[in-house]
């Protein structure tokens, strides 16, 4: 459907609706349950420079409208990716890698390697994932501090001409500012949200005490949609860039809502895990709703910004 | 396209029966004439009232159109779903992961099940009483008033002995107790088991001691039960690797396992 | 009941269930609905010197498990405050007055004149809003920057001799440094967490674009329970003082869960708007709870901090 | 005690009856003997399913043990209890907030009620009908088909004008276009409204010039309900003033409210 395409600064998706990272794996594990071709984009999960195992168990607990999940970034490390992009390019839909590391080096040798003139055309940009612990600063993250981010942005840039995403963290004082240095570091779209950090206690009784099993990890699902509106809204203003939203969402009005806060297209991401096939169904009730709203492109009822510069 | 038809959807499944089998166990039985094809030891992933993330549950029998699960109360998702009523709709997911190995002609194969765990070892018995291949089973329970699940083998006529943690029911002792002379007496060639992690292991090394095969069925938290979220891992092999309960498992080579 | 009652250093609480600010008025607007006198503590709504009349409508949205509110500061002001405080006495339960103001002078005032001689029987505590934007630094709360929240804790302590607690807001990169910053400023007690900035998105459409009215405001409820369980350990592990848990908060499980993550109290927020009778509910579930394990004093199951510091 | 026996609980009550009656419109009846002395103006406040705050509604009646409520389908609230069947059982929490002005002997009072804001007013000419005053009532929607709750009206033998925005149901016009001519031609000493707010704006315009008492009903969007939150504000009087719609209305004095 052209009439569904969306263009994000110099990276274009088929439609606004893609798969978020870390719930769809490398795309290929979802032809079970949707049409793959009928997705806007999809966004594999977290990649680094070597495999991965990930944290050790358990990984994931349930929380009141959403879960908690710590997987880490269990992968197959970027030799693996690579072989795998060839049978996702008969799709026509655009792959974009979810790229992470503990250091500014791994970051910049594994877009590197993503970024070769072969892979350059089956990959149609790239996600930097900047809520992975860094190790150079005291394991704060590294979308946390302005100044470590547009550092991070700045070099990653320097090694890629994919278009660059930053998908900015929520655990933050000032989303507004981490947008900032991700524009200023030279970011081409920003996403949010990335989970929110909370924490999962079971309590039990030890010789009188209280005490529990902790699970810390990344909230997601409905319960953080409001945080993410938020934080999609003060990206919005606070840069030029397009916007990707992320968070909580399960219905076409949750697009509608992430849209009229400033996103040009949106990712789903723990709704894939309840319902496997809910993007494409999503596809299908947007696209609906753009016919019975008489509406020629989707692209037509993005708002500009001036609407909210009022 | 073949695809297109094999591809997996949530479905609208209408229940058919609802029954309180023991204390705090249900039997629930539903219609999902596309699950009919599902094997003993894959699982269902439920959708329960207001728990945001699905339940998985063995399939216990699949007869006809129907498929029925053998369930305990355990927290709300559960709660939810044994207050639901013939009529009612379920949001089924299925059926997802592996299964255990067919038999083969002439196998001699145990069936170990602990509480819950009964549940795909009895399908699996009903499902195959008509291959020439000769079953018993155990089964363990915490006491009398807790034991379910058990027609499907009298149906099938494997012999089954009953244990419970207080001698309620059966002899008092556990299952694995007397594994070893068990094995031996029947000369079986083959084990599978399904319950409480501590017996699988303890059944785990009894059959490596013994060397015979051993089909484990895992139980892990599960979110998406598709393979998609890496949250249901086990640790196999000797170094740091994973394998999803719910997508390579959950049924395992007893052998493939690092217990903990 | 004495086997109930909590100490939170020079802080004492009939019992470790008190109601949240803003959600139980002024505390009497609760004797319609629950045994006041049960209660183990009132937290009053967030008061500042003059009366002021708060946020203009529209003030709440509803979010998945939980609410975002935009009230403001509405309340009485410090006078009729102080009036209200004799009728509250004969209830013999704690309360502790939510104060906030828009400068440090302001606060400083709101707590030297709550701190006199007489008004010092009636009240148990004060405990510090630094949620609210605050004028002097730009509009961000005087609670996200340690130096700026340390300087006000330090010199809001030197106006009184009430026990002192500050207020943690979840909306910061690190919690931990904010708590640490309270407590050297001279908290007795710390509570957290307040509301989760959020955005509600009502989408419609405008000359074909898509627009939106937007209420910006703090998300409650259970769907930031994770949250402040996150919030609460941190603040737990990074110093040394008594924690009061707040957030999500509905039933017994979530209040063992509060204790078990380092709380030695909890506050009802939005659980009572739903159910305003529900904190003497958990009350007598807590009782009973301890009956039935034989446990002779609730301050006998707080998990000694050892326990967390292996 | 006496404070202890009239706290406010929330109670459990059981579904006696549930029915449409328009397109879209359902009448809902509950057994709740503590809400029988309900006054008419007053709402109760219903959990709805997975919905987490509760939902206001009018009393559209109080008969006996029973009370019932008249409600139009708008989200997942109200399509949750359009589903509720007999049996089953409401969270309520009321009665709360204000009433209408109970008649004085010989008034003439005209009930304009628009939409589902014909609920309290219906209930007020019921609950009064045997008093010695004379009522006259109109009633706009916007057509035939979501005409409903006009029975007590007729029970009450309150003479019924009725206006629809399609003509399809009485008048093609508003309630209010011929509002002080009704006024003047019944003579009528007080007015009571309910309906959508322009509406009451306007009603209330034309009471201030005739000199009329009028009473409104608003709605606000609720979260406590209670008076605890300070959620449901309305500007009142003339400078930043706001008063509570769940507890100091949702009956105001139509004077009182600064309209928008
Ligand atoms: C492959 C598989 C097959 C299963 N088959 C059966 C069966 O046939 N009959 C049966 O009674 N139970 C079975 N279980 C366990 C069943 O899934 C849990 O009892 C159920 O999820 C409890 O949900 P709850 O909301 O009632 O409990 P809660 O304790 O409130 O659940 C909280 C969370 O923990 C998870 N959880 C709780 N207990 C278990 C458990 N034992 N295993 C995995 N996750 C758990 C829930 O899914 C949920 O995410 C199976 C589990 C797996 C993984
Ligand atoms: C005092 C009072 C009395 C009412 N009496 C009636 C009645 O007798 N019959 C009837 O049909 N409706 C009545 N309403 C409106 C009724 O409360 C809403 O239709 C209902 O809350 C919609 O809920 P929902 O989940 O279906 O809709 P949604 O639109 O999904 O609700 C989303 C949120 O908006 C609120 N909301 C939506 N519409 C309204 C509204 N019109 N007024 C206030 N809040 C709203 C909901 O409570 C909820 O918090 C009354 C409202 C008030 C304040
Ligand atoms: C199980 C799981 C794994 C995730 N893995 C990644 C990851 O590898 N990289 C990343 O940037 N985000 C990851 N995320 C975050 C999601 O992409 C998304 O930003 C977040 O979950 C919020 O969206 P949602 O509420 O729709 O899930 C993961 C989320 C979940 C639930
Ligand atoms: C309607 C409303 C008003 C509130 N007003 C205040 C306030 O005046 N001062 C304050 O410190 N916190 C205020 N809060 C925050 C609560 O005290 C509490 O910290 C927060 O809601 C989280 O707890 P909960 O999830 O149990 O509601 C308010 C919360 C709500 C919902
Ligand atoms: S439950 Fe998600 S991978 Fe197994
Ligand atoms: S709804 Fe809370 S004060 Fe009215």
């Amino acid at each position: 459907m052209k009439k569904m395409k969306v263009n994000l600064g110099p990276l274009q998706l088929n439609n606004p609706i893609a798969l978020a990272s870390g719930t769809c794996g490398y795309g290929l594990e979802m032809a079970g349950f949707l049409e793959i071709e009928h997705l806007g984009g999809i966004f594999t999960k977290g990649l680094t420079y070597r495999p991965s195992a990930g944290n050790p168990p358990e990984r994931i607990a349930e929380a009141p409208m959403g879960m908690i999940n710590r997987i880490g970034l269990q992968n197959v490390g970027v030799e693996e990716f690579l072989k795998k992009l060839p049978r996702l390019a008969r799709y026509e839909v655009p792959i974009i890698a979810n790229v992470a590391g503990a250091t500014v080096l791994e970051y910049c040798r594994l877009v590197e390697r993503l970024s070769g003139e072969k892979d350059h055309k089956n990959l149609a940009g790239l996600e930097l994932n900047v809520s992975c612990p860094n190790v150079e600063h005291g394991g704060m993250g590294f979308g946390t501090d302005p100044h470590v981010l547009e550092r991070l942005v700045s070099l990653v840039r320097a090694e890629t001409r994919l278009p660059l995403i930053v998908k900015l963290t929520p655990n933050v004082t000032d989303v507004g500012e981490l947008a900032r240095a991700a524009e200023a570091g030279g970011a081409d779209v920003l996403s949010a949200i990335n989970t929110v950090t909370a924490l999962s206690v079971r309590p039990r009784m030890l010789k009188g005490k209280i005490i529990a099993d902790f699970l810390r990890g990344g909230l997601s699902g409905p319960a953080i949609k409001p945080i993410a509106l938020r934080c999609v809204h003060e990206a919005f203003r606070a840069t030029k860039l397009p916007i990707i939203g992320i968070g909580g969402i399960t219905s076409l009005e949750d697009v509608l809502e992430f849209i009229a806060a400033g996103a040009s297209a949106v990712q789903i991401g723990t709704a894939s895990l309840v319902n496997p096939g809910i993007a494409c169904e999503l596809v299908k009730e947007l696209e609906a709703w753009l016919v019975q709203r008489k509406i020629e492109r989707f692209e037509d009822i993005l708002p500009m910004r001036e609407v909210f510069e009022k | 396209m073949c695809v297109e038809k094999s591809r997996l959807r949530c479905l609208q499944a209408p229940i058919v029966a609802q029954e309180r089998v023991a204390e705090g166990i249900f039997e629930l039985r539903f219609a999902a004439p596309r699950l009919s094809h599902s094997l003993p030891g894959q699982f269902i992933h439920l959708l329960c009232g207001d728990s945001f993330l699905r339940r998985p549950f063995s399939i216990h029998r699949a007869e006809g159109e129907e498929i029925t699960i053998l369930y305990r109360l355990q927290g709300a998702g559960t709660n939810w779903l044994s207050r639901q009523r013939e009529g009612g709709l379920l949001n089924v997911l299925g059926p997802l992961g592996s299964s255990f190995a067919s038999p083969r002609e002439n196998e001699r194969i145990l069936l170990v099940g602990g509480g819950m765990g009964i549940a795909p070892l009895a399908f699996y018995a009903e499902r195959h009483s008509h291959f020439p291949t000769e079953m018993i089973a155990m089964a363990g329970f915490r006491s009398a008033s807790q034991v379910a699940g058990l027609q499907p083998f009298h149906r099938a006529r494997v012999p089954l002995s009953l244990y419970s943690d207080d001698g309620s029911s059966g002899e008092r002792n556990r299952v694995t107790a007397g594994l070893s002379e068990r094995i031996s007496e029947f000369g079986a060639n083959r084990i599978l088991a399904c319950g409480p992690e501590e017996m699988m292991k303890s059944i785990s090394a009894i059959a490596e001691k013994m060397n015979l095969p051993c089909q484990v069925s895992l139980e892990r938290k599960m979110a998406c039960g598709t393979g998609l979220c890496l949250g249901c891992i086990v640790p196999v092999g000797n170094s740091e690797n994973y394998r999803r309960v719910c997508v390579d498992g959950p049924v395992f080579d007893a052998r493939e396992i690092r217990w903990s």
